[in-house]
């Protein structure tokens, strides 16, 4: 499909004329931040429009774009007790088309993850409040020149400039100028009302190129192709790993909350007097209530088999249930975690083990 | 789902007046679980409640809501025509609509709307009242009565005849209180002594009766049916039980001080029992005056003592009693004499101000300083008058001793004066002013008794009979207000106002009477704080129900009686002392007494021990208990409830972060279920 | 400094006196530390302690994390003097047995404020403003202390130094609840502010509780104010002020400014400080009759 | 007696946490008085001021209530002996929180009122209602309120058991 190049410094034209065709446009944006030491840069994906401030191309944003697919909390339905009835108000359906700006790679793999739980194909039931959101979606993505200290997409079979899921795919080249690649119908949508903007077909090498050169990059362990055996062994199911390394584990959601795969969910009714939602929100397999049975057992009643729980969840079941790893390498989980707990110590240690036991 | 009525009273037109009930009742059948709603003229009628307990029967319900007056009416009405309908009492709640809405709201779209929202936010939370059984417990069965007045004295009597055994602790040496100080009593003039001491005596012979004289209540813990009382019995510095009242003790001492009995207008021994007649006979030492405390000197009185009971070492005396019920009976003291113009010179009691401690009000001059001579109030004058006074029953003025032969009786000296005394009347003056006269005219045939007064208030039995008499036998009644006394010779100048002819009038009168106004006792109000009762703003104490329970203080099992409670004469006080030793006899008569369930519980799987529900509860009713394993170790501490001294304040649940102890009758769910309905429609 | 606390931790290790010695050792990254439990004596090596060690480790003794507390007879800990103010506030509440604990103080220099923040030393530009202030720099209550301890006078009041309190008590009613509405906007209720608190020691959390919930569970602004009022309110005459909520959160919410805020309020009105003593009664559980009462009608 | 009831365009709507003791009892001696006072409040009946948990006045304005009373006996004469003291603690560190917030602490009345005080109860009625309407609704709350009020669709009726 096509390729092009797109000046860097037109990336706010390319907010205002998606804005003119009707797109909602999503793009990381840095958050207002108090004075004083004690605040840090966070940036997420707000709506932005024509004029506002973005910073596309600026590091991995603190969170990803999972809210705009899976909101961190939304309705079911609203339900209100008249007498002996009770009536109940859908909630819509019809989602605003939308384009989301400078998703890195890792962000946008992360996608097909949340597609495989949420849609049909697997589960067999279709999660329309996702699917229907998804299809009015469209991702522009952005390879990571800079991966930080925390990234390791490469390990999990993605790299820095990695266009899976993508619908057009931006390049940062050396010279400033981006690569552009167009992916899908909907990525030829965009182009088309970006068209004015791009010229020639881009580079291709130079792209190549930079691509290896952010690899490089990246300091965390590359290969994990010993996992998966290593874990369908049941017997180290109790492996003394999981305590040492996970004993320090705190049980806050912040690694989940912040994972862009990370989809699990809880459902209660927020009543108030005769009426009220029925809410679906995030919820963490981390919490220690996550497990709790109404009988007072708890099957995973200690941190670190919440922990485990969720490493066999990235790495194994979602391997067993839908071919592909649960993890696209963000490291949001290692940078977010209080008191660095450290997935990537899990997989080296893993692998260190694989390899022991193979010899 | 809830099956719910909804009971919407009209209260003749007290509610419907203002509120549309058949509206309310219509849309509290369009709430959720509401599956009966009835509006009804009078649901507290017989035959409202008898539709009440029929819906309970015919629809089953689960819940009920009664839409009208304030619960503090008829919540326990319909709790218990509930029970008898086979409904926990407890899953009936009361949406006040009248006292917080149709009396206070004149327009009927809000009123209705106010309704409305009322009864929903108590549908609401019935749907979460848990049905609750009340707690039984034992209690002892023994009354004290606080205050050896006339009113101590009939309940004491009264309890002691029906088999109760009373203890009555009195902080003078004797009982007898202010009546004991009267000469004749009014209406009827029988001579106050010749009633009240026979009655004095009765009590001392009572086989059920302990007196504590010259002891006063520290402290009183504990709840209805369960009072711990912590009684100081002061040293009398006499061993009592030895004492036979010769009297040789008092006869012998060298030492006199001012009578408080007397009103301070004769001297008493420094060992003495307050008046002849006293109950019980035993002197005490009054160790502020007496030189053997003061400087180690006398002694007379250990030396001529027969039975040798004076005991100089003699300590006070603690002593802790418990009791299943208290009758307060503390009596009232006279204003001082607020006017400078009559030559009064000290505060009332009731403007000093709160924060001063009981010994800082005591230190307050009373009414016998800084005034002129011969003017006197109502009870000095009685003591004048009575045969055992000071005078032996002649009136004779207190600084030469001559007899008055012109004296002249102000009314309302401090009664319904907001400005410089209290706002009430003290509704015993115009009787005994009147008695005054005539017991002046019969002493001294040819005096001449002069009063001022404002109105005459004699609603009572034989009273304005009295008052007319009082005209018949000379007294000269003056409708006006005196605006001054002033010395002149050895005479007062009364200058006053005779409003009815509408001239002045200048009387010189040998003798003035100021008939001052009742007030409660000076440490009224730390006494009450003592008990954890409530009182008015004057300091008399508080009746739970103004019309229905006057004898009922705000706590239960704490009962009034007398003037404590409010101004009163002597049979209106009786007949209260008696209303309040039936109260008592009313709750004995149960074999175990019954205590609401409306108590604190813990959910013991989630309490985390920090004890801050130990620390804050104000009845030290919760205690820290182990949670063993099926081996017996000790897995964890939590804390417990005793549902006996839990008074149901509900502090606990509040400062429990995990709300796992919560208020039975209150819980949060309760509470939130109430908020949640608020919807505040103003129309 | 450290040296000597290995040392001392190895010998009581050996000695079996301590079951475990928590302390701090390196993170995954260079910017980084990380909690670690020395169980076996030759584990002390491991052992840092400098500008990174942010984490408030009496988290780990607090009653709720009962693993890994679980079965420890005595526990060793490492203390920053914030830290053992927790200790001592625990203790207070009945959450730990003071014998229960071994501390190891030191000095502290103050900490980096976010590992973010490291760039290989401690400086004006990057060091938590909860150390600007800090009495405690000498620990207040420890085991063993290398060397002589000097005597600190630790009388004054407790100062607010984050500048951000400032700004935000300037702002007018309507700004300062529009800066938190666009605040907790970011708020996904992960409850690190929650897990990281010594203090959180419920082992049901109200917003946990469903009967009723308190606090809307879901994590829309009304249930985020609801959530953090909460907090704050609970933690009232509490918190000591290790500021781990603030750090702890991944999107940059500074939910310690409520408890700072509070600590002045509760300082101005009780005169007390929470987590200097273990007999004096925080300020919401006790009373004097003569309390101010200005804002009573 | 009647001081007639005038429609203004914003009528707030308050939120009362009382103490059945003294406030509730004043409220009814109110009541029997035949005074006249703001009907906007609607009261929640409480063993005591101490019982009064500041969940209860966040839950209050959670729910659109544009003001919250709260009262109790006064110092010395709570029924439980201590009870209202607590609570003016709680309550001076919960104003100072609410203002921390960002809600105006106008909107938050503390007072206590005997069970003799009707009159002092139907001024700080009377008086607190104005004061809230003058302040206006509770923007900051009201648009809290319904978080999800825009992703509704119109309701189709339909019945359940």
């Amino acid at each position: 499909m096509r390729t092009a190049t797109l000046q860097k410094s037109d990336l706010d034209r390319v907010i205002d004329l998606l804005s003119q065709a009707d797109y909602r446009v999503i793009a990381p944006q840095n958050q207002p931040r108090l004075e004083g030491p004690d605040s840090i840069d966070v940036a997420t994906f707000q709506e932005v429009q024509p004029g506002d401030s973005h910073n596309i191309g600026e590091g991995l944003s603190t969170t990803g774009i999972k809210p705009f697919l899976f909101p961190k909390d939304e309705p079911l339905f609203a339900y209100e007790n008249r007498g002996k009835k009770v009536v109940l108000t859908e909630v819509s359906l019809d989602f605003p088309k939308t384009v989301i700006l400078g998703v890195r790679p890792c962000d946008v793999a992360s996608v097909s993850s949340l597609d495989a739980v949420f849609s049909d194909k697997n589960a067999g039931f279709n999660d329309e409040l996702f699917t229907k959101r998804l299809e009015k979606t469209t991702f522009v993505s952005y390879s990571c020149t800079e991966p930080d200290v925390s990234c390791f997409c490469t390990s999990v079979g993605l790299a820095p400039d990695s266009d899976k899921g993508s619908d057009l795919h931006m390049t940062e080249l050396p010279d400033g100028t981006l690569h552009v690649e167009v992916k899908t119908e909907a990525g030829e949508k965009i182009a088309a009302v970006i068209d004015s903007l791009l010229s020639g077909e881009g580079d291709a090498v130079a792209r190549q190129q930079a691509g290896v050169v952010a690899a490089e990059k990246i300091t965390r362990l590359r290969d994990s192709a010993s996992l998966l055996p290593w874990l369908q062994d049941l017997n180290n199911f109790g492996d003394e790993m999981w305590q040492r390394l996970g004993e320090k584990c705190l049980g806050c959601g912040a690694c989940t909350f912040e994972c862009p795969t990370c989809h699990c969910f809880d459902i209660v009714d927020e009543n108030s007097g005769n009426k009220g939602y029925r809410v679906k929100f995030w919820d963490s397999c981390q919490f220690d209530h996550f497990t709790l049975h109404a009988s007072g057992h708890n099957t995973r009643n200690s941190q670190f088999e919440r922990y485990r729980n969720r490493f066999n969840c990235k790495f194994k079941i979602y391997e067993d249930v839908f071919g592909e790893k649960g993890c696209v390498g963000c490291g949001r989980c290692i940078r977010g975690c209080p008191v660095n707990l450290d997935i990537t110590e899990y997989m080296a240690e893993v692998a260190q083990k694989a390899t022991t036991s193979a010899s | 789902m809830a099956k719910i009525g909804v009971f919407v009273c009209q209260c003749g037109n007290n509610i419907s007046r203002t509120v549309d009930t058949a509206d309310v009742a219509k849309d509290a059948s369009e709430q959720s679980g509401v599956v009966f709603v009835e509006d009804y003229k009078f649901m507290c009628s017989a035959p409202g409640q008898e539709a009440f307990k029929k819906a309970i029967r015919d629809h089953d319900l689960d819940g009920c809501i009664v839409s009208a007056c304030s619960p503090k009416m008829h919540e326990a009405t319909f709790r218990n025509a509930a029970e008898a309908a086979g409904l926990n009492p407890f899953k009936v709640e009361i949406a006040n609509i009248r006292e917080q809405c149709s009396w206070v709201h004149n327009d009927k779209e809000i009123g209705t709307a106010k309704s409305k929202d009322l009864t929903h936010m108590m549908i609401q939370r019935v749907k979460y009242n848990r049905p609750l059984e009340r707690y039984r417990m034992s209690m002892t069965k023994r009354a004290l009565i606080l205050g050896g007045g006339i009113a101590g004295i009939q309940a004491a009597l009264d309890l002691a005849n029906a088999g109760t055994p009373v203890t009555i602790v009195e902080k003078e040496p004797s009982l007898g209180g202010n009546m004991a100080r009267l000469s004749e009593t009014f209406p009827t003039l029988d001579c106050s002594q010749c009633i009240l001491t026979p009655k004095m005596v009765e009590v001392q012979n009572h086989p059920l009766i302990t007196i504590r004289a010259f002891a006063e209540l520290e402290k009183l813990d504990g709840y209805i049916g369960n009072f711990k009382a912590t009684i100081r019995q002061k040293a009398k510095s006499v061993i009592d039980k030895d004492c036979t009242g010769c009297g040789d003790c008092w006869e012998k001492c060298p030492f006199t001080v001012e009578s408080e009995f007397d009103m301070n207008l004769i001297k008493r021994k420094v060992i003495y029992i307050p008046f002849p007649q006293a109950v019980p006979t035993v002197p005490v030492i009054d160790r502020a005056n007496c030189p053997k405390f003061i400087k180690d000197k006398c002694g007379i009185c250990a030396d001529v003592c027969g039975p040798d009971c004076i005991d100089f070492t003699q300590e006070d005396e603690i002593l802790e009693e418990e009791f299943g019920a208290v009758i307060v009976a503390t009596g009232f003291e006279l204003m001082p004499n607020v006017y400078k113009e009559y030559g009064g010179s000290s505060m009332p009691q009731h403007l000093i101000p709160k924060k001063m401690n009981k010994k800082q009000r005591a230190a307050q001059p009373r009414s016998t300083s800084g005034r002129l001579p011969d003017v006197i109030n109502g009870l000095e004058f009685e003591r004048l008058a009575s045969a055992s006074g000071p005078t032996g029953g002649e009136i004779r003025r207190p600084s030469d001793g001559k007899k008055p032969k012109t004296v002249v009786f102000i009314a309302c000296v401090g009664s319904r004066d907001a400005n410089k005394g209290v706002e009430y009347c003290s509704k015993i003056c115009c009787m005994y002013t009147a008695k005054h006269t005539m017991l002046y005219n019969h002493s001294v045939h040819d005096g001449k008794a002069y009063v001022f007064y404002m109105d005459i208030r004699a609603g009572g039995k034989g009273y304005e009979e009295f008052i007319n008499r009082a005209q018949d036998e000379g007294a000269e009644y003056i409708r006006g207000r005196v605006s001054a006394l002033r010395k002149k010779g050895d005479k007062i100048l009364v200058k006053g106002a005779d409003t009815l002819q509408g001239c002045a009038v200048d009387i010189e009168a040998d003798m003035v009477v100021l008939a001052t106004a009742m007030v409660p006792q000076a440490d009224a109000i730390d006494f009450a704080k003592t008990l954890g009762i409530s009182y008015d703003k004057h300091g008399f104490y508080s009746e739970q129900h103004p019309k229905l329970m006057p004898v009922d203080s705000s706590t239960g099992g704490i009962y009034l009686a007398g003037a404590c409670q409010g101004v009163k004469d002597v049979p209106e006080t009786v007949a209260q002392a008696s209303a309040a030793a039936s109260k008592v006899m009313q709750l004995f008569s149960k074999e175990e007494l019954m205590r609401e369930p409306e108590v604190a519980i813990v959910d013991k799987d989630h309490c985390m021990n920090c004890w801050d529900c130990v620390t804050v509860c104000p009845y030290l009713a919760i205690s820290p208990e182990e949670v063993k394993d099926r081996d017996g170790n000790v897995v964890k501490m939590v804390a417990n409830v005793n549902p006996g001294l839990c008074q149901g304040c509900g502090l606990c649940n509040t400062v429990c972060r995990s709300k796992s102890i919560e208020l039975q009758g209150y819980t949060d769910q309760q509470v939130y279920a109430q908020i949640t309905a608020f919807e505040g429609a103003f129309v | 400094m450290i040296e000597q606390i290995r040392e001392k931790a190895r010998e009581l290790l050996e000695s079996g006196e301590l079951d475990v010695v928590i302390g701090y050792a390196e993170g995954s990254d260079p910017s980084r530390t990380t909690p670690i439990f020395c169980r076996k004596p030759e584990d002390t090596d491991k052992l840092v302690l400098d500008g990174r060690c942010v984490n408030t480790l009496p988290a780990y003794l607090n009653k709720r994390h009962e693993y890994p507390k679980k079965g420890w007879k005595k526990t060793g800990i490492i203390g920053k003097g914030c830290d053992i103010r927790a200790i001592t506030q625990l203790v207070a509440e009945n959450q730990l047995k003071r014998d229960e604990v071994y501390i190891f103080g030191a000095e502290c220099e103050g900490v980096v404020a976010h590992p973010e923040k490291w760039d290989g030393s401690l400086h004006e530009g990057n060091c938590a403003s909860k150390c600007s202030s800090c009495d405690v720099k000498i620990p207040l209550d420890t085991d063993f202390y290398p060397g002589e301890k000097p005597e600190v006078d630790r009388s004054g009041p407790y100062l607010v130094t984050a500048p951000a309190l400032a700004t935000l008590v300037k702002m007018d009613d309507e700004d300062r609840f529009a800066f938190w509405r666009d605040d907790f906007d970011r708020c996904f209720k992960c409850y690190a502010c929650r897990e990281v608190c010594p203090h959180c020691s419920c082992n049901i959390c109200i917003t946990d509780r469903t009967m009723p919930s308190w606090v809307d569970q879901a994590a829309h602004t009304k249930g985020v104010f609801g959530w953090h009022l909460t907090r704050a309110m609970h933690l009232v005459g509490r918190c000591t002020g290790c500021g781990e909520c603030t750090r702890a959160c991944p999107v940059n919410i500074q939910v310690d400014l409520f408890n700072q805020k509070m600590k002045e309020v509760i300082q101005e009105s009780f005169d007390y400080k929470s987590g200097y003593s273990m007999e004096v009664k925080p300020p919401l559980i006790t009373y004097n009759t003569d309390d101010t009462e200005n804002y009573i009608r | 007696m009647s001081k007639g009831i005038i429609r203004h365009d914003f009528e707030p709507k308050i939120m009362g946490f009382v103490c059945k003791w003294c406030t509730y009892s004043g409220a009814d001696l109110a009541g029997t008085s035949r005074m006249d006072y703001s009907p906007h409040v609607r009261m929640v009946r409480l063993p005591c001021s101490g019982r009064i948990d500041p969940q209860f006045v966040i839950k209050a304005f959670e729910q659109g209530a544009d003001g919250v009373i709260i009262s109790g006996c006064h110092p010395g004469d709570c029924h439980y002996n201590e009870g209202n003291y607590y609570a003016r603690r709680r309550n001076l560190a919960f104003r100072n929180l609410m203002e921390f917030n960002g809600i105006d602490t106008k909107r938050l009345e503390f007072s206590w009122i005997s069970a003799a005080e009707a009159i002092k109860f139907t001024q700080i009625i009377d008086k607190f209602t104005n004061q809230v309407r003058e302040l206006g609704p509770n923007e900051g709350y009201r648009v809290l309120l319904d978080p999800y009020a825009s992703r509704l669709v119109k309701s189709s009726e339909e019945s359940a058991a």
